[in-house]
């Protein structure tokens, strides 16, 4: 209990820091060991070798400079949806709409990308990175002003959003923006100017140290600032910051703007550095994975890049491992699984520790929001 | 002594929480039909006795003796089976439930597969009729006066055949008048062969009823005595282990003008009944308003409206001259008004937040702390929370420890603190001691005083006479959602008030 | 190199080891659909002409290219990509590795490349037979069409093709058909909407349902395999041999003849005789299996009279 | 309680009347008006569409129900649809392995009941946030079905339609009631037996004092753990049910992630009947009649891109939820573990 008390205690020495950052780490590290255990005895169990499956997971992921940008690059969305997750837990909200909003985002900015014409690439990208955030961002909007007006929980309006989104931008990739060149049938649209396209140095994507940079100004805007302070005091309790004079209502809706606009970025970042074209089935399930990296990250900024490293590293080594090893990537979704559970079923990994608390905050959302 | 007949009794019982040993070998005995008080300051750990015995906390260690033969408790069902009952501090109703839900839950009568509510029913109404504890067996909880949600409680434990009962402070939440009912209830209980334990905070009382006394402190039994052997004095002595002031000195009030008016307030609750009606009264600056009534009779909806937590109806409230906008805390947190709620835990502090985040939770905003920017100013927060600890005494490892870690009267002060220090030129208090052991009020009636003494406007409002009439220079005394009357503290006694509270007219008294 | 290297992945550079690798769309190789198919035809490479053979399922549509890789990387000698979306990213590696043939299913090739290879089929004309067959098979005069998406072009082929042929035969045919209302990563993997819908189809009349849509289309052939007197006709390949449920309907399948396309590519590759651009592969009827004794000669006569016309088009199916 | 609701006004008993049942009146007429008047049109299509609303019900109910023992008892559960996938992809195994039809129903429950133990051991033993707990299980089902779902099995045929004689012969909705398949009638059962259970029994009583106040259930001796465990079991074992309806008696056979969000939308059904068994079934129908019209709508040619009709139940959905069941009360310890001392 005590050491759950020190809630930013100032750090005197190195050994000190080190210890704080290994009394934050050693959870998320021991569940990540202990998912890959439970995946290996079932890659046994299943007749395969797990130490060469899970080497050519790691050659496809960190073996080649190449794979290590592609690892980079599958990461880079994936930080912006753990973002988008952990930004709205922090007020009491879960977002299981990032989905949607990515694909909005995404979408959106493909049509920036090949409908604005003329403009110098870097004006282009931003113009067209910007169509997309805010896309997500209003529609993000929509299950939070449901929230603070309604009260019809978000977990629910979000995951009815998430099919709606999917509709919308089928049909709008399918009817509207259906790219017509060259005879094309495929449902998709035309691929984004090269003036819109986000370059990459060397194999690293440049969106990835965009992911950087968002990551440190969403943890300078909850810690540093009045804006973040009441995300998080309406997240603890809605009823101190109705009491503290905050807006209550406003900040439910300004969060889910926040989390829709970064998922937003999240599905234009897909766009306009790697698909370059918004193509319905390209952008499956980033918005979900969300989810497991705001968690694994323990909902802080800089938790979600290792933790969205960590499962970007897994999408990109999957094909390898079953080039090389034989193995069906459909193991790593169940290694995902075993991770976020041990992650937060810290108890059973603090028995093992033996350490009393798990570091970071415990994660409790507000079940239906209803608090 | 060995061939005394207990009900009950409790070997060397030790139980711990993570940081608190709260009963240190403690030993306890009741005997058959009396009724024993069990008196302590807030936290002495008589609530966990209690618990420990009922079975819902498991002791670290101990044994139980129930009509002298050794047993083992090892959850509410056994100790429900060996015929104890208990009345929780905080009601252990389900609000939702029909009062006959709520009586059979756990102990249900069935018929076949089906609940047999006919039954239930009828057999909750032979009892309440044979210990005239009336209650209507239909109503659902949440709609019924805690007054009567007791009872219900108390029936609960009779429902289940107990022989040993114990009420968690029953008193807290009623008027002098329903105080008497319950003692009146518990004579005749114990004439049926029923022994009580009876945790009280009200000296008064134990005097009134207690045959005999236990006296706990910090975990330990430090004395017994019996209601012939002392007085309030020497109890609360007994209990905090030093001689204790009972009532605050103050001097006489100078009302100035007025700086809080209240026009024709009308208030509906979630449910749409009238919780307050047509209230109408003004506070000057310089004298301390203290409005008494009974839990439940729209102190909370009034003051929540008073302080923006709540819309109202009908009815303007003015501060400082200006009419304030309503479900505003923002407007009046910047046009000089202080609010010490009545929830601490709910309103007044975000628990896992630093204390130096609790102590800029309504100003975070302004300068020093933050400015146009948006930014805060980590240094002015810490600075301005080393202030107020110094200042206001609360006693903390630092700064930067949660809120929740602390005792409740630490937590008060935080929020005291937070308030009284912002220049504010009205406070409202709502129960601004409950709970807190006589230090802790000591303290804090201290402060409240000064503040009227520098100029402000206080409104302060509590369940407890005692706090009313120590620090009220005018009273104003609440039921049912209106006020029965304003009267000067002067003219103001115990008794008056209780029978106001209760709901009798003044001209009639 | 030398002529006595094993046939393993790591001699795919040898002149004369023939390695094969096949990139799947989303989705598993064993789809009992394209995939499938065009495994198939790869498998059919290894064992008639000794080839290495291996295949990769693409879990994430960005990874078109990156699976690309992994073959390209060992120097495979062909590399089959299946459906459509793969079409940008087996251009774009073809270029990056001119040495090696690549085979795209389903993807038209806008302009002719000398390694790239473009199977397509006229699903349209498939689905034309598959349709006029209903249409003469159906006693009620309802028959009906449940569907993957139209999100992607051979299912719309297929359908309007399938309704261009029941009208050829029946001007007054009702025809009752339904794309899955789900996107691209629900319409082909949900049976249950498919056999529901086909449930609602046959229950108001339809007596020939045709499942058009991967799994969502099998799930639809299944049901109507438990409905007494109803037809069922399946899609792409030979269902009989996939989806041995529907054998009590299965009265044919409009075929796309991926497998012998697939193989013919390879066969061409290796015998030096790669034709880049586009390819077309032969669509049509797959045989009446247990059926044949209940479609009537003439009906049989009829389709091939079709077939006929829409090879030297003087039928056209409107597409 | 919500944050951020003014006080209602007094309404009078015919607008609080309008206010409870308006919508439930509004959607029936509704329904029976579409119903009435297909069926002057033709006959057929009115049952087709029916039958297909009972069916494409089905796997929704029983998924509410599911969601809505565990939540009487406090303990959410979003991890139905993994829950379902499972209960799927388990039966129909055994359904290959032993070709016995009833042995594969048990083994769909029986997953289903092992699902649910491992959410309460996650939600009520190891107090992790239950919305987590449920998306471990939705992950983990994906993954392991995907793993272990191999090609090529398949089974000798699923569960068919029983015919209740002359009662199916009743116009309009006799053949959508009875001639189902078992599973469809032992939902029918189900939605009955969990209301009396919960509304009329001991159980129910303790399950819904410990949704509301597990502490003063405690007090009476009532074992708040093992409420929530069975509850929650027991729910897995419908969802388990609702899995074997998919793959035993819907389709036959089994593929990757054929749920395909059923467990998710039987959520919005069960928060849409206000956590009443007879609500979710009410509400599951309407669902079922939405996608059933939308098909229809897509048979009758109609031209509206079907994107739009795709999304009318979604978006139905969150005009519903914020409008009307925005006010359920939802059991007070919802999602909140239990801490005994
Ligand atoms: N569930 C708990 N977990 C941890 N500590 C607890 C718990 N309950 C009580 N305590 C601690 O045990 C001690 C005894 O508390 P208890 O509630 O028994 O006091 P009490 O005498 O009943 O006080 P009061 O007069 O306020 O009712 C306190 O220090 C309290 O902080
Ligand atoms: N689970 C717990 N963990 C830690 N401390 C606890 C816990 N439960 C209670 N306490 C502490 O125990 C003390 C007494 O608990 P209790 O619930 O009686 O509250 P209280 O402050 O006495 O308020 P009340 O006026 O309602 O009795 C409080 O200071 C509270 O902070
Ligand atoms: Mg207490
Ligand atoms: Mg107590």
């Amino acid at each position: 209990m005590d050491n759950q008390a020190k809630t930013e205690a100032g750090n005197q020495s190195l050994s000190d820091w080190f210890k704080s950052v290994w009394h934050v780490i050693a959870i998320p590290l021991a569940a990540v060991l202990l998912a890959l255990v439970i995946g290996a005895i079932l890659l046994i169990v299943s007749g395969a070798n797990p130490i060469e499956a899970y080497a050519a997971l790691i050659e496809g992921s960190f073996g080649t400079m190449k794979a290590f940008g592609r690892t980079l690059a599958k990461a880079t969305p994936l930080i912006f949806s753990g973002l988008a997750v952990a930004l709205a837990f922090k007020a009491g909200l879960f977002n299981i709409g990032a989905q949607g909003q990515l694909l909005l985002g995404a979408l959106v900015s493909a049509a920036a990308g090949f409908l604005i014409k003329g403009l110098p690439p870097f004006l282009h990208v931003t113009l067209a990175l910007l169509a997309g955030a805010i896309a997500g961002a209003l529609f993000g909007a929509i299950p939070g002003a449901l929230k603070a007006y309604t009260g019809a929980s978000e977990v629910i309006t979000t995951i009815m959003l998430n099919y709606v989104a999917i509709n919308i931008t089928d049909y709008l990739a399918d009817g509207p923006l259906k790219d017509i060149s060259g005879g094309n049938i495929v449902a998709r649209t035309p691929a984004i100017l090269d003036s819109a396209r986000i370059p990459s140095i060397g194999e690293i994507p440049v969106g990835f140290f965009l992911a950087i940079i968002v990551s440190i100004i969403v943890w300078f805007t909850l810690w540093r600032t009045t804006t973040g302070f009441e995300i998080r005091t309406v997240g603890l309790s809605p009823h101190a910051a109705k009491y503290s004079g905050m807006r209550v209502a406003f900040t439910v809706i300004l969060t889910m703007v926040i989390s829709g606009f970064l998922a937003g970025i999240g599905g234009s970042i897909e766009t306009l550095g790697i698909v370059g074209r918004y193509q319905p089935g390209f952008n499956t399930g980033l918005g979900f994975d969300g989810i497991t990296i705001a968690l694994l990250g323990k909902t802080h900024p800089f938790g979600i890049i290792p933790a969205a490293i960590l499962i970007g590293a897994m999408k990109a080594g999957a094909s390898t491992m079953q080039f090389n090893a034989g193995v069906a990537k459909e193991i790593t979704d169940v290694i995902q699984a075993l991770m976020l559970f041990f992650v937060t079923a810290d108890m059973i990994i603090r028995k093992m520790l033996r350490t009393k608390d798990g570091g970071g905050e415990k994660i409790t959302l507000s079940g239906w929001g209803q608090k | 002594m060995t061939e005394e007949k207990l009900a009950l009794e409790i070997r060397h019982v030790t139980k711990r929480f993570p940081g608190v040993l709260a009963n240190d070998d403690v030993s306890f005995e009741l005997r058959k039909g009396e009724i024993h008080a069990l008196l302590g300051e807030n936290g002495a750990g008589k609530s966990t006795l209690m618990n420990v015995v009922y079975g819902l906390y498991a002791p670290d260690e101990g044994e139980f003796l129930i009509n002298n033969k050794q047993v083992e408790i090892n959850g509410p069902h056994d100790a429900i089976n060996y015929g104890i009952g208990m009345v929780h501090q905080h009601f252990m109703l389900v609000p939702v439930f029909s009062v006959t839900e709520n009586m059979i839950l756990g102990s249900e009568v069935t018929k076949g597969t089906s609940l047999d509510l006919k039954r239930a029913r009828r057999e909750i109404l032979e009892i309440s009729e044979a210990y005239g504890l009336e209650v209507d067996p239909d109503a659902i909880v949440e709609d019924i006066p805690v007054g009567v949600q007791q009872r219900v409680e108390i029936l609960k434990a009779l429902y289940r055949k107990a022989n040993i009962l114990v009420l968690d402070e029953p008193t807290a939440v009623l008027t002098p008048q329903e105080a008497e009912d319950l003692f009146q209830v518990m004579r005749q209980l114990t004439e049926k062969g029923v022994s009580i334990i009876f945790i009280t905070h009200k000296l008064k009382e134990i005097l009134k009823v207690a045959d005999r006394v236990t006296v706990m402190r910090r975990g330990k039994v430090v004395g017994h005595t019996s209601p012939s052997e002392t007085d309030q004095q020497g109890l609360a002595t007994m209990m905090v282990g030093r001689d204790v002031l009972l009532e605050v000195e103050k001097a006489p009030a100078k009302p100035a003008e007025i700086v809080l008016e209240i026009s024709n307030l009308t208030i509906k609750d979630e449910r749409g009944v009238s919780a307050v009606k047509d209230i109408s009264f003004e506070v000057r600056s310089g004298e301390i308003l203290g409005i008494a009534g009974v839990q439940g009779n729209g102190q909370t909806e009034l003051a929540e409206a008073i302080t923006g937590l709540r819309g109202v109806d009908a009815g303007t409230t003015t501060l400082l001259g200006e009419t304030i906008p309503f479900e505003k805390p923002r407007y009046l947190v910047e046009h000089g008004l202080g609010h010490v709620p009545e929830d601490r835990h709910k309103h007044g502090l975000v628990l896992p937040y630093s204390l130096a985040d609790n102590m800029v939770l309504c100003t975070y905003y302004q300068k020093p702390f933050a400015g146009k920017t948006l930014i805060r100013n980590e240094q002015a927060v810490l600075k301005n929370a080393e202030g107020l600890m110094t200042r206001f005494d609360v006693r903390a490892p630092g700064i930067d420890v949660a809120a929740s870690t602390l005792s409740g009267g630490n937590q008060q002060k935080v929020i005291v603190g937070r308030e009284f220090s912002r220049g504010i030129k009205v406070l409202v208090a709502n129960q601004p001691t409950r709970g807190l052991d006589v230090g802790s009020i000591e303290y804090i009636h201290k402060e409240i005083i000064k503040m009227r003494d520098e100029g402000v406007g206080v409104l302060v409002f509590s369940a407890e006479l005692d706090e009313i009439l120590s620090l009220s220079d005018r009273i104003a005394v609440m039921f049912r959602g209106e006020i029965v009357t304003i009267v000067d503290a002067k003219d103001a006694t115990r008794e008056k008030l209780g029978l106001w509270m209760a709901g009798s007219h003044p001209d009639t008294v | 190199g030398g002529a006595s290297a094993d046939v393993s992945e790591d001699n795919c550079a040898d002149e004369a080891v023939l390695c094969v690798g096949l990139v799947t769309d989303v989705g598993e190789v064993d789809d009992k659909s394209f995939n499938q198919s065009a495994w198939e035809g790869v498998q059919q490479a290894a064992d008639e002409l000794g080839a290495f053979v291996k295949y990769v399922e693409t879990k994430d549509a960005k990874d078109y290219a990156a699976n690309i890789q992994l073959f390209a990387e060992k120097d495979y000698d062909v590399i089959v990509t299946v459906g459509f979306a793969l079409g940008e990213a087996t251009v774009g590696e073809s270029a990056n590795y001119p040495g090696i043939n690549f085979i795209g299913v389903d993807q038209w090739q806008g302009e002719e490349l000398a390694n790239v290879a473009g199977l397509l089929f006229p699903e349209d004309k498939a689905g034309f037979l598959a349709g006029a067959l209903a249409a003469q098979m159906s006693e009620t005069g309802t028959i009906a069409a449940v569907l993957g998406t139209d999100l992607v072009p051979p299912v719309v082929a297929f359908k309007e093709g399938y309704e261009a042929g029941a009208l050829y035969i029946n001007p007054d045919i009702n025809l009752i058909s339904t794309y899955h209302p789900g996107g691209m990563d629900v319409a082909f993997v949900d049976p249950e909407w498919g056999a529901t819908t086909a449930k609602q189809a046959l229950d108001q009349g339809a007596d020939v349902v045709f499942g058009a849509g991967g799994k969502t289309g099998n799930g639809a052939l299944i049901e109507v395999a438990s409905h007494e007197g109803a037809f069922c006709i399946g899609v792409d390949s030979d269902q009989w041999e996939t989806v041995p449920e529907a054998h009590p309907c299965l009265i044919t399948s409009a075929m796309k003849l991926i497998t012998p396309g697939v193989f013919e590519l390879i066969s061409a590759s290796a015998a030096g005789e790669f034709p880049g651009g586009n390819y077309f592969g032969t669509t049509g009827l797959a045989s009446f299996h247990d059926f044949d004794s209940s479609v009537p000669q003439e009906v049989k006569d009829k389709l091939a009279e079709i077939d006929a016309g829409l090879l030297d088009g003087s039928i056209s199916t409107g597409y | 309680m919500q944050t951020t609701t003014s006080l209602p006004a007094p309404v009078s008993p015919w607008k609080r009347f309008i206010k409870r049942w308006g919508v439930t009146i509004f959607i029936t007429l509704s329904v029976v008006g579409v119903t009435i008047w297909q069926y002057a049109v033709d006959a057929r299509v009115t049952e087709a569409v029916l039958a297909s609303t009972i069916r494409q019900s089905t796997p929704l109910v029983l998924g509410a129900l599911c969601g809505l023992l565990g939540e009487r008892s406090a303990v959410i559960n979003i991890g139905i649809e993994g829950q379902m996938l499972l209960g799927a992809f388990v039966g129909f195994l055994v359904n290959v392995w032993t070709g016995n039809l009833l042995v594969a129903v048990f083994a769909s429950i029986l997953t289903g009941a092992l699902m649910g133990l491992l959410l309460a051991y996650m939600s009520v033993t190891l107090k992790m946030d239950q919305i987590i707990g449920g998306t471990v299980i939705n992950i983990l089902a994906l993954g392991l079905t995907g793993y272990f779902y191999q090609v090529g099995l398949t089974t000798q045929g699923k569960l068919q339609p029983i015919s209740l004689g002359p009662l199916a012969d009743i116009p309009i909705l006799g053949p959508a009631i009875f001639n189902n398949p078992p599973i469809t009638y032992a939902t029918f059962v189900l939605v009955i037996v969990v209301h009396y259970v919960l509304f009329y029994t001991k159980w129910g009583l303790r399950t819904r004092a410990v949704g509301e106040h597990p502490r003063a259930a405690d007090t009476l001796g009532v074992n708040v753990f093992k409420i929530r465990y069975v509850n929650v079991i027991a729910g897995g074992a419908i969802a388990g049910l609702a899995g074997g309806f998919l793959t035993l008696e819907a389709v036959g056979s089994f593929e990757r992630a054929m749920t395909n969000g059923r467990g998710f939308v039987a959520l919005a059904v069960m928060l849409f009947g206000k956590y009443t068994p007879l609500g979710a079934w009410g509400a599951a129908l309407l669902f079922g009649f939405a996608n059933a019209m939308q098909t229809q709508l897509q048979f009758a040619d109609i031209k509206v891109a079907h994107q739009f009709i795709g999304m009318l139940p979604y978006v139905l959905t969150i005009v519903i939820l914020s409008g009307f069941v925005g006010r359920t009360r939802i059991p007070a310890a919802d999602g909140i573990p239990y801490e005994k001392e």
